[in-house]
């Protein structure tokens, strides 16, 4: 059982660093988009091996359900195929894998000395339930969370008035 | 029903590492293309390994703050996406690019 | 407490209405709805007056909310209402609606009427606010905002340089007396750690040292001598004549210049710990009284008579505080707000007729033309010279007993002074209303009564100054002094009481004085009617009269001794410290970010991918530094 | 984690899988046949009794037809469009209770594959997925007009996912539970003599504006008429599978049925009281729990074939809408009713006290 939940971790593991990898090598854009979406699923099933079943249901929901759906809209109707991206020389590209190789080095050196508290014995699987994250939701994050909705709305007007096509009997910029 | 914690198999620190690579990727992807949406992906990648973090140390902790911080990270991402992709419209309407190396305009 | 608070922010809600949609609203609308609102703002006061002449009313002393609230230090926001704050009440929106019913008429031609009403509004809440202040800082704010309300009213016609200076200088020499004001709170306030008018008065004698009385006494004084104008500060308010003529009238005649007695009045309890205040107190009045009333004897202007008259009262004014004849002085407020602001606005019908016209020189006459005027003119001037039985002869009386009873010296300023009052009211009474009229053939022509709305207050407001003195009718002749009863509860506090006087010593001193004036109004009448005598042209006085008519050449004095060495002082300290230090360093580092910037801008390629690269090396390099700090 | 447990499951899994293709199979026929009783003509008849045996025809001739790939770069991408949305429209019922309890041999047998606690948001997000089926499918035919239909196919099914989850949210303000048994027991018989005076339990008497948007969505998510826009020929050539053939387009518009299945079924659920029927706690006593439980299922199935069935008068009855009038009622009409139906009903709450 607990080897299942190790392979269960190792697969998954795999499965969105490979998924993510592709998204970044793939010559077509498509299939980047198709890609993230794979990663993104990987991701929800960490959610539930974690017991956060809510979490995972509105990460699929957010994330493959309406952003990577925008992402995919906007490829498909700027039509991006491979030939038409140019690709960065060379030096460019053994510079950036060489940054995120040293990001990656000294990432995993800082939380090799992290100190953490021991593993708690059992878990709270309430935590991740609805009940609770609402009642957190709205008591102690309240303010955030109408911060947040505060944001939602600016970005909604404003996506809409970029994307807006200009008329062209006004002549405004 | 009690059931033991999934740290007691799966240490911590094997999160800690996926998700600094999953994050490493989402930098290589940024510096690696000159696509800006796939630029705009790999950024949703490296919040993603973030939020990944977050959940683990909310259930590491048994803390329902680090699943609600994860719900503000999507938040701010759909209203990154929804004006972003909205402004690379908006720019290949009219360049016709989404390259970024040719959107270099913000040298003046 | 809410009717209270309905008192003060009536006229601050007619300020907001015309303020911001005067414009729109037709002429009409927006001058009868900024009286309105005073008119109702009256109507409250008089339910309040009513309710403390008849014994009902209590004191209202409350705090509206925690204003300031640091460690032991607690202001609040609050109104006091006891009887002498009543009589102020009734003084400023009594004759304030009077003066907004006349300035409707006065005003009517100005293109900015609504803005005259909405700064007119905005004084009177000003005003009620100081006033009603259950603490000295309320009452700053009403002292700072009528000032402001001054100064807006006294530039008004903003397009004459002359009168922007004028509104200027007023509202420097404000703030000089304000600054005492102040210092005089801080000190308060350090050693008492309470403003409240209440605890003040409860302070027991002899907790606080002497000097600090005195200095806070003094402090506040100065304050006073800026918004009552008085020696050395009171050069403002004759050229503060500037303003539209209903302002002269209520703010340089009736209300605001009554602030600085208001104030020694209401913290009274505090001067009569300090008495040596209390001596410089009387002696200023006294030598702002006389020097005044001397040069106004050779004005010109019918205004600047007025308003040296003015200075000349208030001094009075002030002798009757200095020898602590409190009842006095506010009697002398109340009349001296009728008879003077019938008087100012009587001048600005006159104005008014003569299409602008204020030189004495070019009227004469006008008897015949605006017989209302004259009359209520008259009665004023009769008032205000303390003839029997108008109002001015029973409070101005009181004041000549209570300086004799206190010290000759200041009796005989007094006695001059009110003798000096007769002779230049009705030679600008007799230069102004008989003989012929001297100015142009066409002044002649549009010469009229002014309209109702002029008339009508002029009359009410001469009806008043006639009949004002039953409210302190004279006790030693077996009256009984009405609003020395009223007053009691509030003034008995402060420790002031008449030195008493035996009846005989003040029969003699009243007809003394009764005689007195009878007798310079005779001389005028003789100088002016029978001889016909007329003042010189410009510049060609001679002698004490050139000194004098100079106006001693005080402004000249502070010309020389204040403002240009200050200039001088700020001259130099623009050429060194301005143009040379500050400049020169500001230059610098601004040539400095060129320089670098145009080094740095060599950075900025404007390729993303570049940028982004850096961002992530820097941040390898944060984590480095931030592991090798753990090492 | 016993043996029986998994076969149980298993068993319900293949039941249900069973049962869904059965009725999706014979959706198709009865399509046919309502279109043919509507236009006042005959049906399908010839191929075994009453034309019964014609969905297995029908079958046959798909399977055996030429599957033709076109010239495409992503054949891979083009075979997994269809076979995308065919598995996200099955998953769905894996969450659905088809019945209350079973009592056999001593175990309590609930008859739902898995009765998770955020089911309703699980529907959600697996409908959110078949987008990407069409999407998928449609820009990999490699063909403007497939890869427009796609467009317009997923444009309108995000577009409704909105009104869709907002109206669902006023009826779980009122069950309190995302659980779809939950919701189901919430809506207990069929009259609610609990409140301060009786109504009925099922929601699309509590929720009826609800309702009536959720009925609309769902329309416009399975494609059906008067929302048919993604597939509308005179316009598309024929839409997103233009480029399909064989048993690849057997499988996107086999999917469409089984949609259509579905959604009835969650209609069902979340409206009209699923496996609830009027008088149950009586039948209950008199026959005992697994009868009663049976005859639940029953009105369950009857509730989701005349929501079928609904779908189909519907074809043939109402035209089809333009696109721009499709996105204004979307966007300007459905959304701004959802939210006060949300609001109207939260002021209710507060209001009644509870």
């Amino acid at each position: 059982m607990h080897n299942f939940t190790l392979l269960l971790f190792l697969i998954l593991s795999s499965l969105a660093i490979f998924c993510g990898l592709m998204t970044v090598f793939s010559r077509n854009p498509i299939h980047s988009a198709l890609f993230l979406i794979g990663c993104f699923f990987a991701i929800a099933g960490h959610y539930l091996l974690l017991s956060a079943q809510f979490l995972a249901i509105v990460h699929i929901i957010v994330y493959a359900g309406a952003i990577m759906v925008l992402f995919l809209f906007t490829l498909m109707l700027m039509n991006l195929n491979e030939e038409t991206e140019q690709h960065k020389p060379a030096l460019a590209k053994i510079g950036a894998v060489i940054s995120a190789g040293m990001l990656m080095l000294v990432l995993v050196a800082v939380f090799k000395r992290a100190v953490l508290a021991p593993p708690p014995p059992y878990q709270d699987f309430s935590i991740g339930t609805i009940e609770t994250l609402g009642k957190v939701l709205l008591n102690e994050f309240l303010l955030p969370f109408e911060f947040a909705s505060v944001l939602l709305l600016t970005a909604m007007i404003g996506a809409v008035l970029l994307a807006k096509k200009q008329n062209p009997n006004t002549n405004q910029a | 029903m009690a059931l033991l914690s999934i740290f007691q198999t799966v240490p911590v620190h094997y999160y800690l590492v996926v998700s600094a690579m999953l994050f490493c990727i989402g930098v290589l992807g940024v510096l690696y293309r000159r696509n800006a949406i796939i630029i705009f992906m790999s950024i949703e990648l490296m919040l993603n390994a973030v939020n990944l973090l977050l959940v683990a140390f909310s259930a590491y902790h048994n803390d329902s703050g680090g699943q609600v911080f994860v719900f503000f990270v999507m938040a701010v991402a759909a209203a990154e996406v929804a004006v972003g992709l909205a402004i690379l419209v908006a720019i290949f309407r009219n360049v016709h690019a989404v390259d970024i190396d040719e959107l270099k305009n913000l040298k003046w | 407490m809410t009717v209270l608070l309905l008192i003060v922010l009536l006229p601050l809600a007619g300020f907001l209405l015309n303020a911001f949609w005067g414009k729109r609203l037709p002429k009409v609308v927006s001058g009868w709805l900024a009286s309105a609102v005073v008119f109702v703002s009256f109507v409250l006061s008089a339910y309040y007056f009513a309710g403390f002449v008849s014994g009902t009313q209590t004191k209202i002393d409350a705090d509206i909310y925690r204003w300031i609230q640091f460690g032991d230090l607690f202001i609040g926001f609050g109104f006091l209402l006891d009887q002498l704050s009543a009589i102020w009440l009734m003084v400023v929106t009594g004759i304030g609606f009077l003066i907004h019913v006349y300035s409707i008429s006065y005003m009517h031609d100005d293109e900015r009427f609504a803005q005259f009403f909405s700064y007119l509004n905005l004084f009177i809440f000003f005003m009620l606010l100081l006033v009603l202040g259950n603490n000295l800082l309320v009452t700053f704010i009403g002292w700072e905002g009528v000032g402001l309300c001054s100064y807006l009213l006294i530039g008004f016609w903003f397009k004459n340089q002359d009168y922007n200076n004028a509104a200027k200088k007023a509202f420097v020499m404000n703030r000089i007396g304000d600054l005492g004001f102040l210092f005089g709170m801080f000190i308060l306030l350090t050693h008492t750690g309470t403003l409240h008018f209440s605890n003040l008065a409860s302070i027991q004698p002899g907790v606080l040292p002497k000097w600090i009385l005195v200095a806070v006494t003094a402090l506040l004084f100065i304050g006073a001598t800026g918004k009552s104008a008085q020696i050395p500060l009171y050069t403002w308010l004759p050229d503060a004549m500037a303003g539209p003529t209903p302002v002269s009238a209520l703010i340089h005649a009736a209300t605001m210049v009554t602030a600085g007695i208001y104030l020694v009045a209401r913290t009274g309890f505090l001067y009569a710990q300090a008495p040596e205040t209390l001596t410089a107190v009387a002696s200023i009045g006294a030598a702002t009284a006389i020097l005044a009333a001397t040069i106004g004897v050779f004005q010109n202007d019918i205004k600047k008579v007025l308003a040296y008259s003015t200075v000349s009262q208030l001094g009075l004014m002030f002798v009757a505080l200095g020898v602590g004849a409190y009842v006095s002085a506010v009697f002398h407020v109340v009349t001296h707000a009728f008879f003077k602001a019938c008087l100012f606005l009587g001048s600005g019908s006159v104005i008014h007729a003569l299409h602008g016209e204020q030189d004495i020189r070019r009227m004469g006459g006008l008897k015949k033309y605006m017989p209302v005027t004259y009359w209520t003119f008259l009665i004023s001037s009769l008032a205000i010279s303390g003839i029997f039985p108008f109002s001015g002869f029973f409070s101005k009386d009181e004041i000549l007993a209570a300086a004799f009873a206190h010290h000759k010296i200041l009796w005989v300023i007094a006695m001059l002074t009110s003798l000096l009052t007769a002779f230049y009211m009705f030679r600008l009474l007799f230069l102004t209303f008989t003989g012929e009229f001297r100015g142009t053939e066409e002044q002649r022509h549009h010469l009229h009564e002014s309209p109702p709305l002029i008339t009508i207050p002029l009359i009410i407001l001469s009806a008043l100054a006639t009949v004002g003195g039953v409210l302190g009718l004279p006790e030693f002749l077996g009256f009984h002094h009405w609003l020395k009863n009223f007053l009691s509860p509030v003034v008995a506090k402060s420790g002031a009481h008449a030195h008493a006087l035996s009846h005989s010593t003040e029969l003699a001193l009243m007809g003394g004085a009764l005689a007195g004036a009878i007798v310079s109004i005779a001389y005028s009448y003789i100088l002016f009617v029978r001889g016909g005598a007329l003042p010189v042209p410009e510049g060609e006085e001679k002698g004490i009269t050139r000194l004098v008519y100079h106006k001693y050449y005080v402004d000249e004095i502070y010309e020389k001794i204040i403002v240009q060495p200050v200039m001088f002082l700020s001259d130099i300290a623009y050429r060194l410290l301005d143009r040379r230090v500050i400049d020169g360093l500001v230059n610098t580092s601004g040539r400095l970010s060129m320089i670098a910037g145009g080094q740095i801008r060599k950075l900025q390629t404007g390729y993303i991918g570049y940028y982004m690269m850096f961002m992530v090396l820097s941040l390898v390099a944060v984590f480095v530094y931030a592991l090798l700090i753990r090492l | 984690m016993d043996t029986i447990f998994i076969l149980e499951k298993s068993l319900i899994i293949l039941t249900v899988f069973a049962i869904t293709m059965l009725i999706a199979l014979y959706s198709t026929f009865g399509e046919r046949v309502f279109a043919a009783y509507f236009q006042d003509r005959l049906g399908p008849n010839r191929a075994g009794p009453l034309g019964l045996l014609q969905p297995l025809a029908d079958g046959v001739k798909m399977f055996t037809k030429e599957d033709f790939i076109p010239d495409t770069p992503n054949k891979f991408l083009f075979i997994f469009g269809p076979f995308l949305f065919m598995t996200t429209a099955l998953i769905t019922s894996s969450v659905i209770p088809w019945g209350d309890k079973l009592e056999i041999m001593g175990r309590t047998v609930y008859l739902q594959a898995a009765d998770i606690n955020v089911a309703v948001l699980f529907v959600l997000g697996i409908v959110s997925i078949g987008v990407y089926g069409i999407m998928v499918g449609g820009w990999a035919s490699n063909n403007k007009y497939s890869l427009l239909g796609a467009v317009r196919a997923s444009s309108q099914m995000i577009s409704y996912e909105i009104a869709m989850g907002l109206s669902i949210i006023s009826v779980l303000m009122v069950s309190e539970t995302l659980s779809l048994r939950g919701i189901v027991e919430k809506q207990h018989g069929f009259i609610d003599w609990s409140g301060k005076f009786p109504w009925f339990s099922w929601y699309v008497f509590k929720q009826p504006l609800a309702f009536l948007i959720f009925l609309v969505c769902a329309f416009a998510e399975t494609n059906r008429t008067p929302f048919d826009l993604p597939e509308c020929e005179s316009e598309l050539v024929g839409g997103y599978h233009t480029e399909y053939s064989s048993m690849k387009l057997g499988f996107y518009l086999f999917a469409e049925y089984i949609n259509m299945f579905i959604s009835s079924a969650i209609i069902s659920l979340l409206f009209f009281g699923g496996f609830n029927y009027p008088g149950m706690d009586w039948v209950k006593q008199q026959l005992g729990t697994n009868a009663a439980t049976l005859i639940g299922v029953g009105a369950m199935f009857a509730k989701t074939l005349f929501g079928i069935f609904f779908y189909m008068w519907v074809r043939w009855t109402v035209p089809r809408f333009r696109y721009d009038q499709l996105m204004n009622l979307g966007w300007k009409v459905l959304i701004p009713l959802a939210i006060l139906n949300i609001v109207i009903t939260g002021a209710v709450i507060i209001l009644s006290g509870n």
